[in-house]
């Protein structure tokens, strides 16, 4: 596959929404270790609002997919994530312009641009124990979807280690090491369903 | 665990049902999640909004009303509302003088008001932004997100709120927020976890001997935990806590704030602790306020939080207020 | 169970000094374990008296002030005060027209406040006395104690205390005062039992998929238990109950009441279905208290009381009050 | 023994304060089965002061004894419990009168003329599973005490299958069954404190 359209990020959406609406559960849990137990049930809330909404008037650029699921984030999760998620993909979509159709490398760069307005948004930086940990090893490893997946997961496993320093899990201090940051880990659901659509064509 | 409630995605959405016929002098957009002053936009008056996560009520809508705030805007439980919503209530009550955003410091809060303001300010507002950020429990550094914001809130809303009943402009409102955010100082400890909707059950463990000392009023878990003890010694070290950080020169207002789950019977011995261990300590007391009014849903426990005031500061603590958690004067 | 206290026999002695230096609108005499307003005795006023365990606050000491009670008599935990000291607010309170006493029907209340009225009169103060009786859940009978007073208790103290308060004569208290007691119906459920220091844990065991319907304050269990159910379910129930028995003819105060360990934020969800229900069932409200007035302890729950008013009645309901829990008016 | 004197009934108040302070948890326990868990505290809080009112100015008479007891009772106890035992001793020493000994069948029909003001004073009727349910088969019994005692633990057990008609076990209706009365397990307590005192005599 050398080519993203408009339908492949639809069905990267809708996977992740099938995906954390499955891991709700297990993220609210995490957050509830060194947080306030809703991270789960907010990304849910925000991504099934994301996946009604492609399938009711399907934007038909790929640009146009990312920007309206970076708005729907924004204006239904709600917390640190809706804004952190909302950007990155609004910033991508940005990135990605009219076209119909790119190429896996231009939704790398877009991504990457992403993730870095979200570390702007949020000041934090790698190491820091959040959603970080898994963004930038991912966007590092793009174009090649399962080496990103894979790194996004080893990035969220490599968070059970850290001290937080952004975030309510940073009120914790060191209590909040020997936990995986939630943010992380829904970071690699992210990245999980990207490699599994991309898998399939 | 149970809760009286008809489900955990309803439950934002009953409560505002049930404050709208609660309090007539509020008017509650259900479906846009926003509480106004039902005179709202109150013309010539520079407008106060606030909001963040549900379950501290009754902060922020229970402080909606006459010489407080002008508009809440509640997010889900323990999670701050979005920017439309934000907007929304900004738009509605701005009564062309400007609108002061009061905001707790926590990572979630500050984006989305900010993402607000921004939106607000394209469609002609001047909005100017309070942080409080009087949780003392939290190491103001470059290693965590800065001190989260709890009961210092309700001593901006009210003073804040007064000035701009008495006609002050927006950055003298928000001048005078900002000083009285600065002078706040809180600490909070529980004897038991919150549970929330999303969750079903307690937020996290706490064995039977142990407390939380320095909690937040989401759920999380505190600083430190220590052996169970007495009323005495927890007001000694939530008081001394707050003192050594504000280091005080003048009168304080005081606030022993429940978490909800702790009985007002318990509420007034721990406030007798209280004084007594700001006696202890030379300082000088105005005004007290003990009760429920910035909770973490059911949580036993309970914060001190105080506020170094001046003559100003006190003329308008006494200043009419008339919200449905928050009432005197007139 | 943790509590946040010094201990068990000091819980009433630490909440009373805890309570004196919260309001300085009230004068409590921690020893005797009598709190009256600052300014009693109130010449030519009928003096009104209340009291009972603690446990239940802000009832009573929290409705101790102008246009409510003159003075409250807090017992143990639980356990109705001694006649000494309710003899002793009668007399420090007694304005030269008569007390009335305000009695919640519960058989140590009505003793206790039976030998203190007849030591007044022995002293010559002239004692009226109404009983507080208003819960549908117990049956009536030669089989049980009577009714036991909960939520109604409170309209009986504001709205006779607002009668008092504009100068009637201490027959026409009396009679407004017994006309409200006889127009409140209440009904209660738990989702948990409270925690009393004696006992050092919750006083019943409630297994997690199941309700106690028709609890008193009292952390007794309740007539009846039943599955786990919705705020609408439970508002359907308790609305039932209160007006299957009373059969207004007339608009309603209600009071949804917490019980003190359920988040104001449930609680206002269930007043969105108690107005569902009352509406439904053609019942027509003139006002509205939704909060925790008349708890019990720590307990999960919540009742629903509903009074039936007159216009004179919503007269006196309207008039100011100023007291620490309930405030409005002036 | 055939006279009681006020030294007597002081070993025997004496001796209730010692067994109620040894079994408020148990009484506590029982009033919360079916009522509101602080018969044990109430009565140990009213024991202790008469104990030790009766230790600082010991009354000269049995009967200033029994009035001084129940004075004590009711300002100290609170509840229903504080007035209902508290009449039922200041009656009893009401009837004794002046006198520096009695025969015990005066002791007797002075406990019976308290125990009827209880009566009274409640409303209670036997079988209605109250105190009066152990008293009234006690002091039936006197002048033996040891039959009393017997009668007043007979008369508390038997209330375990009764349905409560007054105090607040009545708001249980048939859940008041199956429990012990806790005002008739104290009542046994008196009684066998009772007992236990003319047996060392
Ligand atoms: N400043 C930040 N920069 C990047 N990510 C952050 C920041 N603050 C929080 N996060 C991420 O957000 C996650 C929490 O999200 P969520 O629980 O939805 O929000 P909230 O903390 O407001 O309840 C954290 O686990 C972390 O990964
Ligand atoms: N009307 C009554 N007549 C006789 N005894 C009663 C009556 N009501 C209650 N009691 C007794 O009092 C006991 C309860 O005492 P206590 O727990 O101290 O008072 P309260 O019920 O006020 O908490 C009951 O177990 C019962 O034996
Ligand atoms: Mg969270
Ligand atoms: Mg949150
Ligand atoms: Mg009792
Ligand atoms: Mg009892």
């Amino acid at each position: 596959m050398a080519q993203v359209d408009a339908a492949f990020l639809r069905r990267w959406l809708g996977r992740v929404s099938e995906a954390v609406g499955r891991e709700a559960g297990r993220l609210t849990e995490l957050d509830s270790a060194i947080g306030d137990a809703d991270h789960g049930h907010n990304l849910r809330r925000g991504f099934d609002a994301v996946a009604a909404g492609l399938e009711n008037e399907p934007p038909a650029t790929p640009g146009a997919v990312l920007a309206f699921a970076g708005r729907t984030l924004i204006s239904t999760v709600g917390g640190a994530a809706g804004p952190l998620y909302g950007t990155l993909l609004r910033r991508a979509g940005k990135a990605l312009g009219e076209e119909r159709e790119v190429p896996d490398e231009r939704l790398g760069e877009a991504l990457r641009t992403g993730v870095d307005a979200v570390g702007q948004l949020g000041g934090a930086k790698a190491g820091d124990k959040t959603m970080l940990d898994a963004l930038l090893p991912a966007v590092a490893a793009l174009p090649d979807y399962a080496a990103a997946a894979q790194a996004a997961r080893e990035g969220a496993e490599a968070t059970v280690a850290l001290r937080a320093r952004k975030g309510r899990a940073s009120y914790l201090g060191e209590r909040s090491e020997g936990h995986m940051d939630p943010g992380a880990a829904s970071s690699a659901l992210l990245f999980a369903a990207l490699a599994e659509v991309a898998a399939g064509e | 665990m149970k809760m009286l409630i008809n489900g955990a995605e309803r439950v934002v959405a009953d409560a505002l049902r049930g404050m709208a016929e609660a309090h007539p002098g509020l008017a509650v957009d259900v479906d846009n999640r926003v509480i106004t002053r039902s005179d709202a936009p109150v013309a010539d008056k520079v407008a106060l909004v606030s909001g963040g996560g549900s379950g501290h009520e009754p902060l922020h809508g229970g402080f909606v009303g006459p010489g407080m705030l002008d508009a809440a805007c509640p997010g889900e439980v323990f999670t701050s509302p979005v920017p439309d919503q934000i907007l929304r209530a900004a738009t509605s009550v701005h009564g062309g003088r400007g609108v002061l955003f009061v905001v707790k410091n926590y990572t979630g809060d500050v984006l989305n008001f900010d993402m607000a303001a921004e939106l607000a300010e394209d469609e002609g507002i001047e909005v100017a932004k309070v942080l409080v950020q009087d949780d003392v429990a939290v190491t103001d550094s470059l290693y965590t997100a800065g001190r989260r914001g709890t009961g210092g809130t309700l001593f901006v809303e009210k003073l804040a709120g007064a000035a701009a009943e008495e006609g002050a402009p927006l950055d003298r409102v928000a001048g005078l927020a900002r000083r009285v955010a600065d002078s706040s100082r809180s600490f909070g400890v529980a004897l038991g976890a919150p549970s929330t909707p999303a969750k079903g059950g307690p937020t996290f463990d706490l064995p039977a001997g142990e407390l939380e000392f320095g909690i937040g009023i989401h759920g999380e878990p505190g600083r430190e935990r220590r052996a169970m003890t007495g009323a005495a010694e927890i007001a000694d070290v939530s008081v001394a806590a707050v003192l050594d950080d504000l280091k005080p020169t003048g009168p304080l207002l005081v606030l022993v704030n429940g978490m909800g789950g702790t009985p007002l019977l318990e509420l007034y011995g721990f406030h007798a602790e209280v004084r007594r261990a700001l006696r202890e300590r030379g300082a000088e007391v105005a005004r007290t306020l003990v009760g429920n009014y910035v909770t973490s849903l059911d949580m036993a426990g309970c914060s001190v939080t105080v506020c170094q005031v001046d003559e100003e500061l006190l003329r308008l603590w006494d200043a009419p207020v008339s919200t449905p958690a928050l009432r005197w004067g007139r």
